[in-house]
């Protein structure tokens, strides 16, 4: 008689048993560190809104060894996530020229020169 | 057991069950279709061709042209009646294909592209890129999922017909699932089965074509027809029979012996075509049993390259360039490179010839119809027959089509010529002693042979006995021995007794089915005394057309050989002539 | 043709015997060329005739053989014996129920492939005398990877959002509708979008990836299932923000 | 089985993805040369300020901000239920009204400045 067998899947931690799910699920969290990050900037917002001494504490407060650590966590997170965002993008968002499809490598090519420019530009007003 | 009511069954759902089932469903919403297959239909055999089908449709071409290429290339076996049938309806069904779906390759205007095939005059095969089976098997399962009025069995192998009053009246299957037998009652079946090519070692075939279909038919009573007919494609890997297809040669690949001769022009197939530009109807692009007994001869001259894998010519495709083979052949070269280590465009590919098709099968008329009142079949299991003694690739696909639907509406006419209601308690008994055969298989614990030897033993004998050239000694060993395995069969033993997916199970039905339709071929084969397309005999090697313009029909017989009886072939407008490929000397 | 004696370890399963399942390993003298197929073939030839898997083609095409090969979703018949070291473990496809030994259930799949109306609903009625729907071969490449798919199921193994959320439509019969939507001679999108646009259909897609890492034959459902996404918001957006642009 | 809405936050989030890519890494480099006092005349209130008072400086910012916080809180959304959270309704509202709230203090910041 027919008895199909169902094999468990751990609800929690079904991401621990291969490197692409773990590789995934890097790529979800950077998002926690974008949130944080992103209520950062309102918060910065509110203090330049408040004058220059609010928003010179403001910046003391980042120079702390745990503003230091945080800033660094949500570069690397946000790099992360930056190319793994790019390097998907010719699946999304695929562009036919004629009969051909433009290839992949270009699509992505494009987006990191144009992540280059973009940074360079957010440099130059910010520094 | 659990009775299935329905109005026609059909057995198969490959490219030709499916387009019946179709047929059926657009012929009249109301009618309960029954689909059993033994694989999902999208696992059927059709998913592995790959050149293309044939079918009249550029102005160049015409549908004399399609009906002389077939009725020679078929060594004027062919039933011309059904040919003319056959090709009037082709491009109404490769473009009925087109409406649902079909990915056809294209020319630059958006209309349907063709290729060059072996043994055709014009350019007529239609393909979708290397893998027009798969794109045609795909887009008719698809589209039937459309019809409600279809019921999928998938996974349930037929076992027996049911024949009550002399017409068949439904089957018997095993639902493989869960090792169930289900009677089902309909007032017509359909077979479409597909072929046999598992009962060779060496072979294009996929494991589920074990000529099941035609066992069923024969077994019920009604004969198999032209079975010694058995084709061997020219082109297959060495190491593992994968096909590499006629396209191959179409798009202009050649082929070379060890010495580096297009030695095709040794056979009368020549002069030589300059590489690159091939010419049709000569050199590779002769028929498929010329191609194949040239390699024979190449191996007898000691001309051929020695392997890991035995004697092979090499096919030779570096010139069509990466572009074009990625574009028309890009299956080929995938198959190349992953199971042969090799890629075409760099490197000639060794092949050698493979078992491919059975040309015979259940005979039918052009209605599709078997002897039997009730019983239709259509697709590789049957023959009508367009193929006569050697089908031209590309015409096979296209049968699937023509005539699935043929059966399909025959069928229709059988079931409303006012059908008397079946004998329920008759059918029903039959059905249980279908049942107890199975059950009786599944219990036996004292039987002495295995599946797996009795399966070597058959292949052995039908590759060294039953191959390309054929003697009179060679076949009647063969025939003795075939006829010495069907009675073993009968002691062998079954080592799963589970019910659910026994798939020993299945390989001794699956074995049985064979060990009949290998007799049948022998038996064909020892009694046919001439040369005639894929039937090439070393003792009698001129065709006979004053006593063998004959079909071979054979009938089954539980313990004994079968009877063999002649059927002559029509002939409506080409009488025998000879098999020209050597069209670049005009 | 070198021979290797490989250790084949196989998930067997017997529901009519077995509460659970259990691996049995099985000693294969292997050719070097072979791929797993032929040492299961083997095994069932001469060591075990009990063991039960599906497979037809051998040539990467039926889509039956699909089962997992130390942990990765693959055909069996596309797995090279040379790949691999000397200790192979073979597993049913994961998410599905195990029916026997490598032998699953496949009937959820089927069933959601036939939900998304895989068929040409014609834009235009045309009748067969009139000949073939014009193509280009541009707008032939442009769903033709989509029409790639053999149903091998491997997508479904890959994908860890069908295993947690089993009413998900999953990849293939997305991208199947999506090869439709594609076609040019298609008209049948806004009924496809009924099924595919759904919280269980498209929308229970995270972009794994997982499935297009593994597809045999580079369907890449994972791009499908984000263009299905992009086209869904740029209707669900046209439709509520510019209700004037509906039909 | 109706259409979904996820679209709506789905567009957000693909947007919010694409600019958190483009910008988000310059900026966490901004702020972290900030933070570590690399020089002291970048990142002064005079220039941020000027920056922000300009009305295509607000769009700007308030765009990164919206955008970057959908993009976030719908990914968040998603991540919680693939960490086995299974009250996708109740995640859904906190994420989204954080965002909410986020953009909502931005609009009243921006306007301040
Ligand atoms: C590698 C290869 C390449 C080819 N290339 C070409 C080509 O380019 N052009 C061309 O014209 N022809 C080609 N052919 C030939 C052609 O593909 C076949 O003849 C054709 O596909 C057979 O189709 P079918 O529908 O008759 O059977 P199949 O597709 O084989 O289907 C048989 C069906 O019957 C079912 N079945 C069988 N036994 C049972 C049972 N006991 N109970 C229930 N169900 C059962 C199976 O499940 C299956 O669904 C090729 C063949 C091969 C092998
Ligand atoms: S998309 Fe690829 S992996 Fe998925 S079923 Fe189709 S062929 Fe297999
Ligand atoms: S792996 Fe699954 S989550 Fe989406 S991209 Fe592929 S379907
Ligand atoms: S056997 Fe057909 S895909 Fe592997």
């Amino acid at each position: 008689m027919n008895k199909p067998y169902v094999r468990p899947l751990s609800k929690t931690s079904w991401f621990l048993t291969q490197t692409r799910y773990k590789r995934y699920m890097a790529r979800e969290v950077t998002c926690l560190f974008i949130f944080a990050y992103t209520f950062l900037l309102v918060w910065g917002l509110k203090r330049l809104s408040e004058g220059p001494d609010a928003f010179n504490a403001f910046v003391q407060a980042l120079g702390s060894p745990l503003g230091v650590l945080f800033n660094l966590v949500v570069l690397i997170a946000a790099v992360y996530h930056s190319t793994s965002w790019f390097n998907v993008t010719p699946q999304a968002m695929p562009i036919q020229r004629g009969e051909e499809f433009v290839p992949g490598k270009i699509i992505v090519g494009a987006h990191y020169a144009l992540w280059a420019v973009a940074s360079l530009i957010v440099l130059v007003l910010g520094v | 057991m659990e009775i299935v009511k329905t109005d026609i069954a059909i057995i198969g759902a490959g490219g030709a069950g499916l387009r019946a089932a179709i047929a059926l469903a657009e012929a009249d919403p109301k009618l309960r279709i029954a689909l059993i297959s033994k694989v999902y239909p999208m696992r059927s055999h059709t998913c592995a061709a790959e050149g293309g089908a044939a079918g009249v449709i550029k102005s160049d071409d015409s549908m004399a042209l399609h009906f002389g290429d077939t009725v020679g290339g078929g060594d004027w076996l062919s039933d011309q009646d059904a040919v003319e049938y056959f090709i009037q309806e082709a491009p109404k069904e490769l473009t009925q294909l087109e409406h649902w779906g079909c990915p056809w390759s294209r020319e630059p205007d958006g209309s349907v592209a063709v290729r060059p095939f072996g043994g055709m005059k014009i350019k007529r095969t239609w393909f979708a890129a290397d893998k027009s089976g798969f794109h045609i098997l795909h887009t008719l399962f698809q589209t039937s999922l459309k019809y409600p009025s279809i019921q999928r069995f998938d996974e349930y192998y037929a076992t027996d017909l049911l024949v009550e009053d002399g017409r068949c009246q439904g089957l018997t299957a095993l639902e493989i699932r869960s090792g169930q037998m289900k009677q089902f009652q309909a007032k017509a079946v359909i077979i479409a089965a597909g072929g046999g090519g598992k009962m060779f070692p060496f072979t294009t075939n996929g494991n589920i074509k074990t000529g099941d279909g035609m066992a069923l038919a024969y077994r019920a009573g009604t004969p198999l027809k032209d079975m010694e007919f058995v084709q061997y494609h020219p082109t297959g890997l060495p190491n593992n029979g994968i096909l590499l297809t006629e396209g191959c040669r179409g798009e202009g690949g050649v082929l070379f012996n060890k010495d580096g001769r297009r030695y095709l022009q040794d056979y009368g197939m020549g002069p030589e075509t300059p590489i690159g530009q091939p010419v049709l109807k000569t050199m590779e692009l002769g028929p498929r049993d010329r191609l194949s007994q040239a390699f024979w001869g190449e191996q007898k001259k000691g001309n051929t390259v020695s392997t890991p894998w035995g004697d092979c010519v090499l096919l030779d495709m570096r010139h069509l360039g990466e572009k074009k083979i990625d574009e028309r052949l890009p299956l080929v070269r995938d198959l190349c490179i992953s199971y042969l280590g090799k890629d075409p465009v760099k490197e000639p590919i060794p092949i050698r010839p493979v078992v491919h098709y059975m040309m015979g099968g259940i005979h039918t008329d052009t209605r599709a119809a078997t002897r039997l009142p009730g019983l239709f079949a259509a697709g590789e299991c049957a023959c009508v027959s367009i193929n006569g003694a050697n089908r031209l690739g590309s015409n096979s696909l296209t049968e699937l089509l023509v005539f699935g639907k043929r059966a399909a509406l025959s069928a229709i006419e059988h079931i409303q010529s006012g059908l008397p209601d079946g004998k329920g308690a008759a059918l029903a008994a039959q059905a249980q002693a279908s049942e107890a055969r199975i059950s009786a298989l599944m219990n036996k614990s004292n039987g002495t042979e295995t599946i797996a030897g009795l399966r070597k033993e058959m292949m052995d004998t039908m590759e060294t006995n039953v191959g390309i050239y054929r003697t009179g000694s060679e076949l009647a060993t063969a025939c003795d021995k075939i006829s010495e395995l069907r009675q073993r069969y009968a002691n062998i033993a079954l080592h799963d007794k589970t019910h659910v997916y026994n798939t020993d199970l299945m390989q001794a039905l699956e074995l049985g089915s064979m060990l009949d339709c290998a007799e049948a071929v022998t038996v064909g084969a020892r009694d046919r005394k001439e040369s005639r397309g894929a039937h090439q005999r070393l003792d009698f090697t001129e065709r006979d057309d004053v006593n063998l313009l004959k079909h071979t029909l054979t009938h089954y017989h539980p313990t004994d050989p079968p009877r063999v009886e002649y059927l002559d072939v029509v002939i409506t407008q080409s009488q025998p002539g000879v098999r020209d490929y050597s069209g670049a000397k005009k | 043709m070198s021979e290797r004696q490989i250790q084949l370890e196989v998930l067997r399963y017997n529901p009519e015997t077995d509460s659970e399942p259990r691996y049995q390993t099985y000693s294969v003298p292997c050719m070097n060329e072979w791929v797993v197929l032929d040492a299961l073939n083997y095994v069932k030839e001469h060591l075990d005739p009990t063991l039960s898997y599906r497979w037809s083609c051998h040539m990467a095409v039926c889509g039956s053989c699909g089962m997992m090969i130390n942990g990765e979703p693959k055909l069996a018949c596309k797995a090279f014996i040379h790949e691999y070291t000397d200790q192979i473990r073979v597993d049913p496809m994961a998410n599905f129920p195990i029916e026997r030994d490598l032998v699953t259930s496949v009937e959820d799949f089927i069933a959601k492939l036939a939900s998304v109306k895989p068929y040409l609903i014609p834009k235009e009625d045309k009748p067969i005398s009139a000949g073939e729907f014009k193509q280009t071969p541009a707008e032939l490449k442009k769903f033709k990877q989509y029409t790639l798919c053999i149903n091998c199921m491997l997508c479904y193994a890959a994908c860890p959002q069908y295993g947690l959320v089993p009413e998900f439509l999953g990849p293939a019969a997305i991208s199947m509708a999506h090869r439709y939507n594609q076609d040019s001679r298609d008209g049948g999108r806004d009924q496809r979008q009924e099924v595919i646009a759904t919280d269980t259909g498209v929308w229970e897609c995270s972009f794994v990836g997982a499935c297009s890492e593994v597809c045999p034959k580079h369907v890449d459902p994972a791009g499908a299932l984000q263009q299905v996404k992009v086209a869904s918001t740029i209707d669900w957006y046209k439709e509520h923000l510019m209700p004037w642009m509906k039909k | 089985m109706a259409k979904s809405n996820k679209p709506i936050f789905w567009g957000l989030f693909a947007a919010g993805g694409t600019v958190t890519a483009f910008v988000t890494p310059a900026l966490a480099l901004v702020t972290l040369f900030a933070a570590m006092r690399y020089s002291p005349d970048m990142f002064t209130y005079e220039v941020i300020h000027a920056f922000a008072a300009n009305w295509l400086g607000k769009l700007v910012i308030f765009g990164i901000i919206f955008l970057s916080l959908w993009h976030a809180a719908h990914r968040t959304r998603v991540t919680v239920h693939d960490f086995g959270v299974r009250a996708d309704g109740l995640v859904a509202i906190v994420v989204y009204a954080l965002a909410g709230i986020g953009t909502l203090l931005t609009l009243v910041y921006l306007l301040h400045i």
